[in-house]
């Protein structure tokens, strides 16, 4: 059988994620729990987590979080990795013995900042992100079997083959300290499982879970690779993550209008606008970026630097929950996985079709 | 009262109205029959007009006068107005003077060739709207009230 | 409350009543018939002495019409005296009916010329022919055997001939002038007429009159102003009618060969009316002399106008002109107006066998047409004549092609139709 | 003279027993097929003028009529077949070029027939266009790269003008000439209830039609004929014709009879004059000259109107659609070599030119491999024949549609193939009054509003089944369509997987 990059999967899914708005860390304890109710919604063949402000003593460089299918590989890898970056540190990631987990791969993770004078040579990049995003895209392309799946920074990826909360347990997840966590438990419906092909899916800082399968995948898809982005692994997440990537990082528009553009409006609606300037906006993004309009059902839980994105399609077609206690927000596919790891929440709501739960870090502006 | 208008920048000519027309007075409304069984005469007129480089045609029927000078005229009580204003003739008290005829301003009501009766619209009161109007294929005929006509004129 | 009476049962009494009705709705009206038998299509009568119409259709409407109206009619009641002062009629009952507003609509009388030994009182085989009782008695007395004389070539006795074709022996029609129908065609008109009715064996003896009748009972010869003299076992007279004067006359108002209205049909007396046959109306073509047009839809119109005025509106009768539509065994007659060459400045004929049509033009109008089996379509004609339509304002030269409505403007055309108030 | 006899291509079959003399196809036929004979008092007809426009066939009260192929064969042979055999009597007897009218008819192969569409089955929903929205509108016209907001998230750039089409669809070139004034007027009050747009042609605009301006898109042909200021700020948007899918690389050509007063004012020549505009454009023989053009216009109209440039599909069709891209047009528009026409001839409308499908492909694809398919809206035309031709054509990567064909069907046009007579019975392609009078405009209006509403819901509810509810998501969303009956190479630059794939 083919697996993802050879074809496209569409896959169910279960979502959670926490933050913390004053930054206070915690342990992968509580997003295990959340995910792991949600058992039924994935079926053993990915999950995955997001953890932001795990690497504080490394936060300056690019943690390049990699799978090898073998050691030749990891070797030519590592030799493009050490022509185009100063690598400070490289180990394996420590993991646990599960019993469920099997088939593998040699998992590690890099600490690494661009090389200087490669940044400005290849292929017109701006700047050091794009860059560092391009070498990413490059190793998925081209490396067979490696494939890098994580490469923010303070950020890691953890994710493979197995019910989520056995590759928590595997990944040792007890062990970081994050500000912010998601998770993703998977229910592909063809797929042998091959662990890049979990989720969160990342691009640098941006990482993204996903329920739902988008019907505009190939017009996103063609879309963003007219950008520079390669989708390799065909999944929905990957192409909303480059999306955001695009639109914020290499477009610079503000997030709420990255929003806008993912989950637009009604034209119906646009029209009912009262203010002429709004309504002109919000013509002229659905215009210009018709194309990175996100179609069909789809609820994702979007993490960067500043925070933290919830976001249903237009007319809800899957499962978001939102709450709120303290410092902390939570939002999930279903409301049991916010109740068990969270008693009598302040608030709780389920996001409107389209209508973004958007959370800023302390001292973070849009 | 609703009445048949012509349209004379719409109507082609084809005669189809008289064609339907004369098939409302058969009984089974078929086409086929009501033009090889027997002998009925079209209460709709097409008429020519010559312009300088072309020909034009309108369609004309009875008006239902206000006023009628048909039933004035009629010496045997066949000709009458009934209570929609629609001036109808009673061929079983027809005599076939053609007095009508004598004295219609249109020119709209026919001598039935049994030479005993006379035929004119009397808009299909019988059975719905005007089969003419149904049937013209260019909506050049068309069922309104005089408001409306005027409006479309 | 007002009171209306209306003398007279025929198409100008009844349209008068119809007419007030539609403006007075309270008020009674009452009409008052000399005959025995509801309104009925006069002219229908030698239809019914050929079988053509039943009894029961000769009626103009049924009872319901003046039961719904509310029209109270007193049959076989003849008006005897009319006092305009006490505003009052007395009838042949012995019965005072008081009026606020009165028509005299007592149309025409046949009339009967001088022959020598004729009787009406005492020979039973003599016949006028004008109303229905007339139809019915000579209906009763005809035979396969009878041998019929007909006085009078005109439209009555031509249509008696017809009513009589195929249920008697013979028939002879007499008449002093030189054709069939005098005083409506001409004479290359009237003689397709005679041809025609002659195919059907009815004789016609023409510039002769009836001088003498023989027999006391009944009339059993009749002798001709040139001698000749046959059998006769039915004398029909129908040489004219007369305009019943003498009611009004009598009352004190003013009347010549019939009664005078002004425009508004009132007579020379307040609140007295008078319409249809009895009275002599404006000629279209002749400002100055009245005449006396004994016309279905001239009476009919007439009585209407009457009919609104005696309820308080003042409309303008018309300018009359003749018209006929009248058919004799399948041959059909259509004709109006002034058709007499004498009066025109063009007269254009397209004859053919038992088919003519022709038109009188005078000074750019057409002032009258004859059709014979040529009918389609005369109304046009008629309109023309009537409102003196100016003939070099057509789309075409009328004589040059059958009439159409085609024959308007466009402009013209939509007016009419939008208009088709129809009216006088 | 009696070697000339052309063998008639129809035969017209009256059933007696049906037929009841009433002459409505006497009256009817422009040609003169019926004719009534006095002296037998009988209708009768003569096969060897007859069109196959089935007006006789439509109007038949009886329906007494039956218009057959004419049965004489030639002796069979797949070489020289009647039609080959036929023609070259034609041009043997006339020496003159073979004209045509409408679009190729020859068995190539339809592209939109081999290509299937996807619906959603359990892992996502359908969506049902009945219960929830489901958009069809489209921008049309230039995009920048990007847009840019200020700190405060104000918008700062400023969107060049694009037009809004409440349904991918619009109502491609036809002059007013080539077309009668009804059908014009029916095309532009059809585009006005829409939403949408139609287009003049190449034959000016009568300023009659200037009241459906916002939804009419003026044509800019080699010719220039009717072309002036004011007709190019009459409408939405302009066109520049540089070439046209029925007859690739050759002008047009009116004949004279198709020039009344009232074309002739509009197109601004004589009366009776043929109206033969050039091959090419005079003042654009490369690129760079296309790009003065496109901006003179742009000046002319003070860059309020898109400029739309529309080409042949053709061999390089891809390599041209991206310079004309850079040249500045707002919007391409590729005619496919199907593609309906008044006249052309015919062996360049059935042989020169590609498949709009394929050039479709190829030029999203290009355009995309050079990053510049979002500046600029992608049209096609070229026999889109019904809801699934422009679902397919969206998902291969087009922003819209025009249709031609299918709108003068709607009309009326019973494909007889016979424009360039100028003796339309539907009153379609004629100038003649009587024809012309065949159209009504109230009745066929309603008609192209109709066809286009049923479309637009067909096209909800192929998206809906798809799990789209707008129709930009479904924009070069080629994983929603799979091949049939395709080879290799064709499943190559369609961009498209084998169905089962």
């Amino acid at each position: 059988m083919l697996r993802e990059g050879k074809l496209r999967i569409p896959s169910g899914c279960a979502i959670s994620g926490i933050i913390d708005r004053k930054r206070n860390k915690f342990n992968g304890e509580e997003i295990i729990k959340s995910i792991a109710l949600m058992h039924d919604r994935s079926n053993g063949l990915g999950g995955g987590f997001a953890a932001y402000g795990i690497y504080p003593s490394y936060k300056d460089f690019y943690a390049l979080h990699i799978f090898y299918e073998s050691l030749s590989v990891k070797a030519q890898t590592e030799n493009f990795i050490k022509r185009h970056f100063d690598v400070e540190k490289a180990e394996s990631i420590p993991t646990r013995p599960v019993l469920s987990i099997v088939n593998i791969p040699l998992i590690w993770r890099y600490f690494v900042r661009p090389q200087a004078q490669a940044c400005v040579s290849k292929d017109d990049c701006v700047d050091e992100s794009d860059f560092t995003s391009k070498c990413v895209i490059k190793i998925n392309t081209d490396y067979e079997g490696a494939y890098v799946f994580s490469s923010g920074k303070n950020m890691g990826t953890f994710k493979g083959v197995g019910y989520p909360e056995d590759i928590g347990e595997f990944f040792m997840l007890d062990t970081y300290e994050a500000h912010m966590w998601t998770a993703h438990g998977r229910f592909p419906t063809n797929t042998p499982g091959w662990w890049g092909g979990a989720h969160p899916f990342t691009i640098l800082n941006w990482s993204v879970v996903h329920n739902g399968e988008i019907s505009s995948y190939d017009t996103n898809r063609r879309f963003v690779e007219m950008y520079g982005y390669k989708c390799t692994l065909k999944t929905d997440t990957e192409v909303i993550t480059y999306l955001f990537d695009m639109l914020v990082r290499k477009h610079k528009l503000p997030i709420e209008k990255a929003i806008k553009v993912v989950s637009a409006p009604f034209w119906d609606d646009i029209e009912r606008e009262k203010s002429e300037e709004v309504k002109n906006e919000l013509k002229s993004i659905r215009a210009v970026y018709a194309n990175a309009l996100v179609n069909g059902p789809f609820s994702i839980i979007l993490g960067y630097e500043k925070g933290m994105i919830a976001l249903n399609d237009r007319i809800k077609l899957r499962p978001l929950v939102a709450a709120e206690k303290g410092n902390r927000i939570y939002v999930a596919s279903e409301e049991s996985a916010i109740r068990i790891i969270c008693n009598n929440p302040e608030r709780v709501w389920s996001p409107r079709g389209g209508e973004p739960v958007v959370v800023l870090l302390e001292g973070e502006q849009e | 009262m609703k009445k048949i208008y012509a349209f004379e920048s719409r109507c082609l000519g084809c005669r189809l109205c008289e064609v339907y027309c004369r098939t409302a007075r058969f009984k089974s409304k078929d086409v086929v029959k009501a033009h090889k069984r027997k002998n009925i005469t079209s209460a709709i007129i097409v008429e020519e007009v010559l312009g300088p480089n072309n020909i034009s045609y309108f369609a004309l029927q009875c008006r239902h006068c206000k006023n009628p000078k048909c039933i004035k005229a009629c010496i045997s009580g066949a000709m009458y107005k009934n209570d929609k204003g629609i001036v109808r003739n009673d061929s079983e008290k027809c005599v076939g003077c053609l007095s009508c005829i004598l004295v219609c301003p249109f020119g709209v009501i026919k001598k039935n060739d049994d030479g005993k009766s006379v035929s004119k619209c009397d808009l299909c009161a019988d059975f719905g709207e005007p089969f003419c109007v149904e049937n013209c294929p260019n909506e050049a005929i068309k069922f309104l009230n005089e408001g409306e006509a005027r409006a479309l004129k | 409350m007002k009171k209306y009476l209306i003398i007279g049962n025929g198409a100008a009494g009844v349209n008068a009543a119809v007419a007030i009705r539609a403006n007075d709705k309270t008020s009674s009206i009452k009409i008052i018939s000399d005959e025995e038998f509801n309104f009925y299509g006069r002219p229908l009568i030698s239809y019914y002495l050929s079988g053509q119409v039943k009894p029961e259709n000769i009626y103009y409407r049924n009872e319901e019409f003046y039961k719904s109206k509310n029209i109270k009619v007193l049959l076989d009641t003849k008006a005897k005296k009319i006092d305009t002062v006490k505003k009052e009629v007395l009838t042949s009952l012995g019965e005072r009916i008081s009026y606020d507003k009165l028509l005299i609509a007592t149309g025409s009388s046949p009339f009967i010329p001088l022959i020598k030994n004729l009787d009406f009182n005492r020979q039973k085989n003599v016949f006028t022919f004008l109303t229905y009782k007339d139809s019915i008695r000579l209906k009763e007395k005809i035979t396969g055997n009878s041998k019929v004389v007909i006085a009078g070539a005109g439209l009555v006795g031509l249509k008696a001939s017809e009513g009589l074709f195929g249920q008697v022996a013979s028939i002879t029609v007499v008449d002093l002038a030189d054709r069939v129908m005098a005083s409506v065609l001409d004479k290359s008109e009237a003689d397709i007429i005679q041809e025609h009715i002659e195919q059907k064996f009815i004789n016609f003896k023409l510039q002769m009159s009836i001088c003498e009748v023989q027999g006391k009972s009944s009339v059993s010869e009749v002798t001709l102003s040139n001698g000749e003299t046959f059998d006769c076992d039915i004398l029909v007279v129908a040489v004219g009618v007369r305009p019943n004067v003498v009611l009004a006359k009598e009352a004190g108002i003013n009347t010549l060969r019939g009664i005078v209205v002004d425009e508004y049909m009132q007579t020379s007396i307040k609140d007295v009316y008078a319409a249809g046959d009895c009275v002599e109306s404006l000629d279209l073509f002749s400002s100055e002399n009245n005449r006396v047009f004994a016309l279905w839809p001239n009476a009919s119109n007439q009585g209407e106008i009457a009919g609104f005025n005696m309820t308080g509106a003042k409309i303008k009768a018309p300018k009359i002109f003749a018209m006929n539509s009248i058919s004799f065994f399948g041959l059909q007659l259509i004709s109006a107006g002034v058709i007499s060459d004498s009066r025109s400045s063009g007269v254009f004929v397209d004859s053919t066998k038992n088919k003519l049509h022709k038109l009188n033009i005078f000074n750019d109008n057409l002032i009258g047409f004859v059709l014979i089996n040529d009918n389609q379509r005369a109304g046009i004609y008629t309109s023309l004549i009537n409102d003196k339509t100016n003939l070099s304002a057509l789309a075409y030269d009328i004589t040059s092609k059958d009439i159409g409505f085609n024959v308007y403007s466009a402009e013209e055309r939509t007016k009419k139709i939008f208009d088709c108030n129809g009216g006088y | 003279m009696s070697l000339d006899f052309n063998t008639p291509d129809f035969e017209v079959i009256r059933n007696g027993n049906r037929c009841i003399q009433c002459k409505v196809c006497v009256h009817q036929c422009a040609n003169a097929v019926h004719f009534y004979d006095e002296e037998y008092d009988v209708v009768c007809v003569d096969d060897s003028k007859c069109v196959n426009c089935h007006r006789c066939v439509t109007l038949c009260p009886t329906k007494a009529l039956v218009i057959r192929k004419y049965p004489l064969e030639f002796r069979e042979n797949f070489n020289w077949h009647g039609k080959a055999i036929k023609e070259i009597y034609k041009q043997s007897q006339t020496g003159g070029v073979l004209l045509s009218s409408m679009g190729n008819p020859e068995p190539f192969p339809i592209y939109w027939d081999k290509m299937l569409l996807n619906a959603s089955q359990v892992t996502n929903p359908s969506i049902d266009p009945l219960r929830e929205p489901m958009e069809t509108k489209v921008v049309i016209g230039r995009k920048p790269e990007r847009l840019k907001f200020d700190a405060n998230g104000k918008l700062l750039t400023k969107m060049p003008l694009n037009i809004e089409l409440k349904v991918p669809v619009m109502f491609s070139a036809m002059s007013y000439g080539s077309i009668s004034r009804n059908a014009h007027e029916s095309l532009a009050r059809a585009a006005e209830e829409l939403g949408i747009f139609y287009n003049t042609g190449e034959g000016g605009l009568s300023k009659d039609f200037y009241k459906y301006g916002k939804n009419t898109i003026v044509q800019v042909a080699s010719g220039r004929f009717g072309v002036h200021k004011e007709y190019l700020n009459a409408g939405a948007a302009i066109e520049i014709k540089i070439g046209q899918g029925a007859k690739p690389g050759i002008g047009g050509h009116l004949p004279g009879k198709k020039v009344g007063e009232d074309v002739s004012a509009t197109r601004m020549i004589p009366v009776g004059s043929d109206a033969i505009s050039p091959a090419p454009h005079h003042d654009i023989y490369s690129i760079e000259d296309l790009r003065q053009l496109i901006f003179s216009l742009k000046e002319a109209t003070g860059y309020k109107k898109p400029v739309f440039v529309k080409i042949a599909a053709v061999h390089n069709s891809a390599a041209i659609a991206s310079g004309v891209v850079r040249a500045g047009a707002d919007a391409i528009v590729v005619d496919g070599f199907r593609g309906g026409t008044g006249a052309a001839p015919t062996r360049v409308r059935n042989n020169v030119g590609i498949p709009i499908e394929l050039a479709l492909a190829a030029i999203d694809q290009r355009l995309r491999e050079e990053g510049i398919r979002n500046y600029c809206s992608l049209i096609v035309a070229g026999s889109i024949r019904n809801s699934s031709d422009v679902v397919k054509a969206i998902a291969l990567g087009a922003d819209a549609v025009y249709i031609g064909s299918a709108a003068v069907i709607a009309l009326g046009c019973h494909m007889c193939h016979s424009c360039s007579t100028g003796k339309c019975n539907w009153g379609i392609a004629t100038q003649y009054p009587e024809l012309v009078k065949r159209l009504n405009p109230d009745i066929m209006y309603k008609r192209l509003v109709n066809l286009i509403s049923a479309w637009n819901n067909e096209i909800q509810e192929l998206l809906g089944g798809m799990g789209i509810n707008a129709i930009e998501s479904l924009r070069g969303n080629r994983l929603m369509l799979r091949g049939v009956d395709l080879n290799e190479k064709e499943l190559e630059v369609l961009g498209i997987k084998y169905a089962g794939e």
